[in-house]
């Protein structure tokens, strides 16, 4: 048993089968990678998992409890964060507010009425949140306010938002699409690290075949709503239906 | 039957009325994005074409007459209007009788000049600016509309009747086979009716035939990159803030046989048509039209002597009432589109 | 007591609508009040002061002392109203308080005059509730009331239409509304009149045509219109639109009825106003020497006639000037003493009694119609009748105006 | 193919030399904080510019200056494309002198289907590629066309932002970061098509994260670094020296 | 202080030493001196000072984190007032149970009214709260009447039964906080100064001020920072595993009770209660006061009330008389071409100015007041620019919004 079960998910748009029977089974702290042609389902496949579509049928079990049918807010309660393929972060506040608060909601739960209290006696809440921007090299930008973040540092810190409620499951849609080689390096290492410091199993979706192989163990390959193959990296690479309907002639 | 009948003649009337400002209103506030709280001033300037072309035609020569006296016991000043003077009485009578529907003619260039100036000096700023802003702003502006208004033509309202062509009413009743009598409707209320629905198949035409509305939208929705496709959208949102302020002041011109015109009637109609535009579904045209149409019939309804005593109150509060409804049950009220002011 | 005048002048505070639906009717408003300061410090011609019965005002202003005076806004809102009197008050040091343009407002601002300890002198107020339930000890009223208006109006409905009538109200549905509605009900009832329906309209409904409709069918032969200002410009256009004047109903001529009139309404009315029979506190051209005193001062200073408002509200400030001077003391309790019960002439409208009881003043009423072919603007309203006195004059505790007291005159601190 | 351009730099060169499209210190600022400062370069016609940089460094800000948005705001200098000279310019009138810019987030408009977002880019004039054409490129949007655009997959919008800027008839192409999100066998498409327009004669600047794919298709490379071009030369030249990679790009 | 940040409680405490010492700052002209028009400080304006700004305060909690804009808040308003004069009326002229009854009660029609309208976001939820509202006021106006009086206000009458106070003697009863009367007044006159000293505007501005820094206390908390989080971007609040709907209720209930507050004070400084305090209108103008003060910020509200009522109530006094007083020392035609300039602008012409200084300040100064105050703020100190501006954050977060 995975910590994630997906059983015979199906979704439709309109005319479209988005999502065509998937199963998928995600092993417990494990990295998982998604990869598949542009349109395959993949973002729509995490967006059944957090809640932001229901699925036509189909089950999602995660750590034994369904997820089916409950809210956003208390799906990421149970334990699973995501990065989204465009950055969502609250443009509005502060680089370190934006961190802030999913360790309120990690500490807090979906809600808690602390209108007396001050952020600045958080000290606690703080500390964590600035340990995590400097894990992400961000420190120096924590007054920011996170609209006039470049692209790449509005990826860095989502993740950095997502990371610090150390999930259980962490989903990841493409965290390093526009992030500078270094940086992308930088965020490798900073997942595997992360991963070996604590019991996360992460789910991930990329195009940049570096970041795949450089994390994954197992791969599963997505072509229009239905699961190719699923594999080791190993065999992924060498895989011919995948060079072709995915990789192309792209070194690996 | 025949009363339910005149309930829902009565309701197309006021639908109309609703529906016209709610269109107006859907073109700046539901596609342009702007909350314009002079809406309503704009209804109300195009009333007092009217009214003020009324006054011109109405320009007299004064001559004293020494047989009568006025109120003081002074000589009487006797006025005749210039018109008649020079079409003579009667050509010039009947001028002065049809200055309401002429004033259509004098109210579209003004209210599309009133349009441009307004969004060219005003608006164009605001559209950046968020929404908070642009209701102090726009209600700044229907203040000092409204403020002018009054000083030049005073509070009380001033008659501005139909051509007498128009007085009067049709018995449809009589056709249906009812008895006479029992379902009449004024001719000009079925002008109104028939004038609303001209406008709003104009309006349509021109915003489904053209790429016009679509161009509109997406530049609503993302002005930078419409201005990257080589689109000079300020132009297009000062033509359709024109056209806005046409469709405004139209609606006002011609209601006010039916409603006589003072200048605080923009401010009650205000609220209505925000009402309106809101439950029809934001950035929806044919919705404000529906919407207008559905809540003027149901309070035609309402305000019905069966209806009031079983429910007292209710002719004050069933808008309200059905709006609440409705946007309970339909998210974007009737027809109204997805991210359009949902934040 | 409350702002005792202290130094060579005294300040009265004129409390008039200047925004809002009755803007109009409260610049004539603070017309009047400005003439009346003006004939009070012996400047103009003097106007009434030279008809008026007492001759207690001598054109040296009060007592002695120069009047002065300060305006406020009501917006016609009782919130707005109080606090522009509070604000002439507490900060102007006015020592009476006048104006305003609803029962409302009336009210609302009396109660506060009451427990500020000044006196007021109310504006245009037509409700029973202002000398009725509502009544205050350091309040008068000079403006006459629904019930009044039902007593003048009756006798020449018969006149006009008979006994054997159908009557079918349309009410503005707020207090003042309601006792017109009652008070015209009951009158006309009693004359023989049924009444077949009150329909309560929304305040600034605009467009009345779904009330009006079903009156066609109603069986009813009379329209009564409870409206007031631009709600009964409306509802009367549309009901002659809807042409209810060229109706036949129960073989008679179907008839409209405005209960309340007045000249600024019946210009917004236009054509539709010809022939339609209703009340009015004063006209302008009432024949007394006190109304040609008055119309002349104003004309002159104005260009126009004066209208209701305005009369109202000049006799108001003169009636307080003079109660002072006879008292001789600006005390608010001296004042309302010297005003209660007392009776004069010459200012409009013959012989008049403020009463001791309600603060209610009796006085004739003039029953109106509107001109068919108008001479010109101000020529809009015809006076019909004038009711004398007796026949508007009820009993201090008349149901209609039960349930209140005076309590005591309050001169405050 | 491409000469090295030399700048000189301070000296408005674009009028004398027969550059197509030139940068001349362009300093630019968000609000109050300055951000382009002070970049240069010149591309001759058909060329294609790499134009690279760290996260932050300025790079989508350059080419939004280029293409005239309000936001950053140019307050110094010139860009002078084919004579004319774009800085006096806002961006439609840009546009209308062939200036194209494919952002970084896409910028599909809601609310219009994806026909309807390539429809857009063909009202104003001057007008390039047909629908047909550009279906025949990216068949997927043709089976999608249909679709409320931002419902698109990441990938599907990222054609849908690139077919938007070839539906018009452009001169200069501004890519930012059209890589991203796409899958390796979309971007060898997106590389080909590339070329198939150079071959049009069509300039382009791309901004890519992904270096070396950016560098292989570009004749010459520009480095940013916190808003000022830190190098400027050919870009085969960047791609062998590994040095200047280090110091530059962290690769 | 206070479990205050440096500037907060500097601001905290320059406006307590400004609501402290309002009698005298708003009174600068001598009494009987031609400026004298322009005073402010007499109680009942200077109440309705304060107690506007504490409705303001109040949604400004609502709008200016969250970014929902409720046009129905009067509602709120008017049904504190009730509340508060029903508490006169059958309980006791002491202030104390009257406003926390209308504190309640707003809470409580605050939680329902709130619970639906919030179903909806942006225009929809506008839409929703001006629909109750009005709902509110029409019933008010003409069918509850036995409860509100309709058109003319509940009031006290003498009949009513107080059973707590027992019999008051002929006259009506005054609200009073245990024995102190509301409107009880000391004028103290320095030289050709005169200033009131009124019980009732310090119990309103020791409300106030107790309202203010409760506020403040928000909008630095973490519930604060949830509250403009929602603003930012609902849907990340949802996948961080918040639950966005109680935040926002909450905040909807505190700024209800907050109105609630404000209503049972205008009752308690003036026990009548109308049914316009619940008119559109009235919403519109809470709405206005934020946005002209600077919504989001802390102290913009109270600037914003202010305003608008100083305008409202000083503005519209000024008649020709007092024109020609001012200009009398000109000669005569110039005199008058001053009166005739100026004349459209003032008395029944003071709508015409507000509505002129509305746009004024939106177009020139976007931040509202707040901003005007910095940038005045900012020409004095040139020099040290960066140093920390009392509202520069919250202004900013603003500016970045929408
Ligand atoms: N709301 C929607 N309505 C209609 N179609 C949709 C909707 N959302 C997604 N789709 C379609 O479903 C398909 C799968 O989309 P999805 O976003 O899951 O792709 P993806 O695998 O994440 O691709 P990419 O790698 O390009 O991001 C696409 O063809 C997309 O156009
Ligand atoms: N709207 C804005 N307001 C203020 N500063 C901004 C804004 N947008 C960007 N910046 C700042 O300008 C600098 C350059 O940003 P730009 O987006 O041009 O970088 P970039 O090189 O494109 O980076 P990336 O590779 O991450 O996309 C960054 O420091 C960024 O924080
Ligand atoms: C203006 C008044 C004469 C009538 C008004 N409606 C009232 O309430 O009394
Ligand atoms: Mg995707
Ligand atoms: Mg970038």
């Amino acid at each position: 048993m995975g910590i994630l079960e997906v059983k015979g998910v199906n979704k439709r748009f309109g005319g479209l089968q988005a999502l065509g029977d998937v199963n998928l089974s995600v092993k417990e702290q494990t990295v998982h990678a998604i990869i598949g042609p542009n349109g395959a389902g993949k973002s729509t496949l995490l967006n059944c998992l957090v809640g932001k579509l229901i699925p036509d049928s189909g089950s999602v079990m995660f750590d034994g409890q369904s997820v089916l049918g409950r809210k956003p807010h208390e799906i990421n309660q149970m334990g699973i964060s995501r990065v989204f393929q465009t950055p969502e972060i609250f443009a509005d506040l502060s680089v370190l507010e934006n961190v802030m608060i999913p360790c309120f909601a990690r500490r807090d739960g979906a809600f808690r009425l602390h209108a007396y209290e001050t952020v600045r006696r958080e000290a606690g809440i703080r500390e964590q949140a600035e340990a995590m921007l400097a894990d992400v090299n961000m420190l120096e930008k924590r007054h920011m306010t996170a609209s006039s973040l470049s692209r790449g540092d509005k990826r860095r810190l989502e993740m950095a938002m997502c990371l610090v409620q150390e999930p259980k499951l962490l989903l990841l849609d493409e965290p390093t699409a526009g992030m500078a080689r270094a940086d992308t390096n930088n965020t490798i290492d900073l997942l595997k690290e992360i991963k070996a410091k604590r019991d996360i199993t992460m789910c991930i979706i990329e195009h940049d075949m570096h970041v795949v192989f450089s994390l994954a163990e197992r791969i599963t390959v997505l072509a229009q709503g239905t699961p190719l193959v699923e594999e080791t990296p190993e065999n992924i690479k060498g895989h011919p239906k995948v060079r072709e309907a995915y990789l192309g002639e792209a070194q690996v | 039957m025949d009363a339910i009948l005149i309930q829902i003649l009565n309701g197309l009337d006021k639908g109309s009325a609703y529906a016209l400002i709610a269109l107006g209103l859907t073109l700046i506030f539901g596609t342009l994005g702007v909350v314009n709280f002079a809406h309503g001033a704009l209804f109300m300037i195009g009333a007092f074409c009217a009214v003020t072309l009324q006054k011109i035609l109405t320009l007299s020569v004064t001559t004293i007459d020494p047989e009568r006296t006025d109120f003081l016991g002074n000589p009487m000043k006797v006025q005749t209007p210039y018109v008649e003077n020079w079409f003579g009485p009667e050509l010039g009578a009947a001028i002065i009788d049809w200055a309401v529907p002429l004033a259509i003619l004098l109210a579209i260039p003004v209210m599309v000049l009133v349009g441009f100036v307004m969004e060219r000096g005003l608006i164009k700023h605001f559209y950046k600016r968020p929404h908070a802003d642009q209701i102090l702003v726009t209600f700044g502006l229907a203040i000092v509309l409204q403020e002018v208004i009054k000083y030049f033509y005073g509070a009380n309202p001033i008659p501005t009747p139909a051509p007498s062509a128009f007085k009067g009413s049709l018995d449809i009743g009589v056709w249906l086979g009812f008895d006479p009598y029992s379902i009449i409707y004024p001719y000009w209320r079925l002008v109104y009716f028939f004038f609303a629905g001209i406008i709003i198949a104009g309006v349509f035409a021109f915003l489904q035939f053209t790429t016009f509305g679509m161009v509109v939208r997406a530049g609503m929705a993302d002005r930078e990159t419409v201005g990257l496709l080589g689109i000079d959208i300020d132009k297009r949102f000062t033509l359709m803030f024109g056209l806005a302020a046409a469709v405004a002041g139209l609606a006002g011109v011609m209601y006010t046989p039916i409603l006589s015109p003072n200048y605080h009637m923009g401010m009650d109609f205000l609220v209505l048509s925000f009402v309106v535009v809101v439950v029809g579904g934001m950035g929806s045209l044919p919705g404000a039209v529906l919407a207008g149409f559905l809540l003027g019939i149901l309070q035609s309804f309402a305000s019905m002597n069966e209806v009031k005593s079983l429910l007292p109150g209710i002719d004050q509060i069933i808008i309200y009432l059905v709006a609440i409804v409705i946007l309970l049950t339909r998210p974007r009220g009737l027809m109204g589109r997805r991210g359009v002011m949902e934040d | 007591f409350t702002n005792a005048p202290t130094g060579s002048a005294v300040t009265l505070g004129f409390n008039v609508p200047q925004t809002g639906a009755y803007a109009d009717e409260g610049a004539d408003e603070l017309r009047a009040f400005e003439l009346a300061v003006e004939h009070l410090n012996g400047g103009g011609d003097g106007g009434m002061l030279n008809t008026f019965s007492s001759k207690a005002l001598d054109g040296t202003g009060i007592m002695g002392k120069k009047v002065e005076f300060v305006t406020g806004d009501t917006q016609t809102k009782s919130d707005a109203a109080r606090a522009s009197a509070q604000s002439m008050i507490q900060k102007d040091g006015a020592i009476m308080i006048s104006g305003g343009s609803s029962s409302g407002v009336a009210v609302a601002v009396q109660g506060l005059c009451q427990e500020a300890g000044v006196i007021f002198m109310s504006g245009l107020t037509h409700s029973n509730d202002t000398t009725g339930k509502d009544r205050k000890a350091n309040g008068f009223r000079h403006f006459f009331n629904a019930y009044m208006s039902a007593a003048a109006l009756a006798p020449v409905l018969q006149n006009l239409y008979g006994t054997d009538r159908k009557a079918y109200h349309l009410t503005a549905d707020y207090t003042w509304g309601w006792t017109q509605e009652e008070s015209i009900a009951a009158a006309t009832e009693a004359m023989g009149w049924q009444t077949t329906e009150k329909v309560r309209t929304p305040l600034g409904a605009g467009d009345f045509s779904s009330y009006i409709a079903p009156v066609l069918n109603s069986g009813a032969d009379v329209l009564v219109l409870n409206h007031y200002g631009g709600d009964m410009v409306n509802s009367l256009t549309q009901a002659v639109q809807f042409g209810l004047r060229e109706r036949q109903a129960n073989g008679q001529d179907f008839q409209i009825v405005v209960p309340l009139y007045s000249e600024l309404m019946a210009r917004g009315a236009g054509s539709a106003i010809a022939g339609i029979p209703g009340s009015q506190n004063w006209d302008w051209k009432l024949e007394d020497e006190g109304t040609k005193a008055f119309v002349k001062s104003f004309g002159e200073k104005y260009g126009f006639p004066p209208s209701q408002a305005a009369h109202t509200c000049y006799v108001q400030t003169l009636l307080y000037a003079d109660a002072v001077t006879r008292a001789g003391d600006f005390n608010p309790c001296a004042v309302v003493e010297a005003l209660e019960g007392y009776e004069f002439d010459g200012l409009g409208n013959g012989p008049t009694l403020y009463r001791a009881e309600d603060h209610q003043c009796f006085k004739d009423v003039v029953v109106v119609k509107g001109a068919e072919n108008p001479q010109d603007e101000f020529h809009l309203v015809e006076i019909v009748e004038v009711t004398p006195t007796e026949q508007v004059t009820y009993a201090p505790d008349h149901p209609m105006f039960a349930g209140g007291a005076l309590g005591e005159c309050n001169p405050g601190a | 193919m491409a000469e090295t351009a030399t700048f000189d730099r301070g000296q408005n060169n674009a009028a004398t030399h027969p550059k197509f499209l030139s940068v001349w210190d362009i300093q630019a600022y968000y609000g109050e904080s300055y951000i382009v400062q002070g970049v240069s370069f010149d591309i001759h016609e058909g060329e294609i510019l790499a134009l690279l940089g760290r996260n932050g460094a300025g790079k989508t800000s350059t080419l939004r200056t280029i293409a005239r948005l309000d936001d950053p705001a140019l307050r110094h200098g010139e860009i002078w494309l084919d004579h004319k000279p774009l800085h006096k310019m806002k961006s439609h009138e840009a546009a209308a002198n062939g200036i194209a810019l494919v952002p970084e987030d896409r910028r599909i408009i809601p609310g219009l289907t994806v026909e309807e977002n390539l429809q857009l880019a063909q009202i104003a004039p001057p007008i390039g590629w047909s629908l047909e054409r550009i279906y025949g490129l990216f068949p997927r949007l043709k089976e999608r066309r249909k679709q409320e655009g931002v419902t698109l997959s990441g990938g599907e919008q990222q054609m849908l932002a690139i077919a938007r800027a070839l539906a018009r008839d452009i001169k200069v192409l501004l890519l930012d970061e059209p890589y991203e999100g796409l899958a390796p066998v979309i971007v060898q498409e997106i590389a080909k098509t590339l070329n198939i327009i150079r071959d049009q004669g069509i300039t382009t600047i791309i901004v890519e994260q992904n270096a070396v794919a950016a560098l292989k298709l570009a004749d010459r490379a520009v480095i940013l670094d916190t808003g000022s071009v830190v190098y400027d030369g050919s870009a085969q030249e960047v791609l062998e020296d590994e040095a200047l990679r280090q110091r530059y790009l962290a690769i | 202080m206070l479990g205050l940040e440096r500037k907060d409680t500097l601001l905290l405490i320059a406006v307590a030493f400004i609501t402290l010492f309002a009698p005298i700052i708003l009174n600068p002209f001598p009494a009987g001196s031609a400026l004298a028009q322009f005073n402010a400080g007499y109680p009942d304006l200077m109440q309705r000072f304060v107690i506007f700004g504490i409705f303001a305060i109040g949604f400004n909690i609502l709008f200016g984190l969250t970014g929902y804009l409720s046009f129905g808040h009067a509602a709120f308003l008017g049904i504190g007032s009730y509340s508060a004069v029903w508490m006169f009326k059958l309980l006791s002229m002491n202030v104390i149970p009257a406003i926390l009854l209308s504190i309640v009660m707003a809470g409580l029609f605050a939680l329902v009214i709130g619970f639906v309208s919030l179903r909806r976001s942006g225009i929809y939820f506008s839409i929703l709260t001006l629909a109750f509202a009005q709902m509110s006021y029409n019933l008010a106006y003409s069918v509850l009447t036995p409860i509100t009086n309709g058109e003319t206000g509940l009031q006290l009458t003498l009949s009513d039964p107080r059973i707590l106070d027992g019999d008051t003697g002929g006259g009506l009863p005054v609200t009073s906080l245990f024995g102190a009367e509301m409107r009880e007044t000391t004028t103290l006159f320095i030289g050709p100064w005169s200033w009131d000293f009124s019980v009732g505007y310090y119990f309103c501005a020791v409300l106030m001020l107790l309202a203010f820094y409760l506020s403040v206390r928000i909008f630095r908390s973490p519930f604060g920072m949830m509250l403009r989080a929602v603003k930012s971007n609902q849907q990340r609040m949802n996948y961080t595993g918040l639950n966005t709907r109680p935040y926002t209720l909450a905040a909807f209930v505190i700024s209800g009770m907050y109105a609630g507050l404000a209503g049972g004070l205008l009752a308690a400084m003036d026990p009548l209660a109308g049914a316009d305090r619940m008119q559109w209108t009235a919403s519109g103008e809470v709405v206005l006061m934020t946005i002209l003060g600077g919504a989001g910020t802390l102290i913009g509200p109270v600037l914003g009330a202010g305003f608008i009522k100083y305008f409202e109530n000083i503005f519209s006094k000024i008649n020709d008389g007092i024109l020609h007083q001012w200009f009398a020392f000109m000669p005569d035609g110039l005199e008058n071409v001053m009166v005739a300039l100026i004349h459209p602008f003032i008395g029944k012409g003071w709508h015409l100015t507000l509505g002129i200084m509305f746009m004024l300040v939106v177009i020139f100064l976007p931040g509202g007041l707040v901003e005007g105050a910095q940038r005045t703020g900012r020409m004095f100190r040139r020099r040290d620019r960066n140093a920390d501006h009392v509202e520069s954050d919250a202004a900013r977060q603003r500016a970045a919004a929408e």
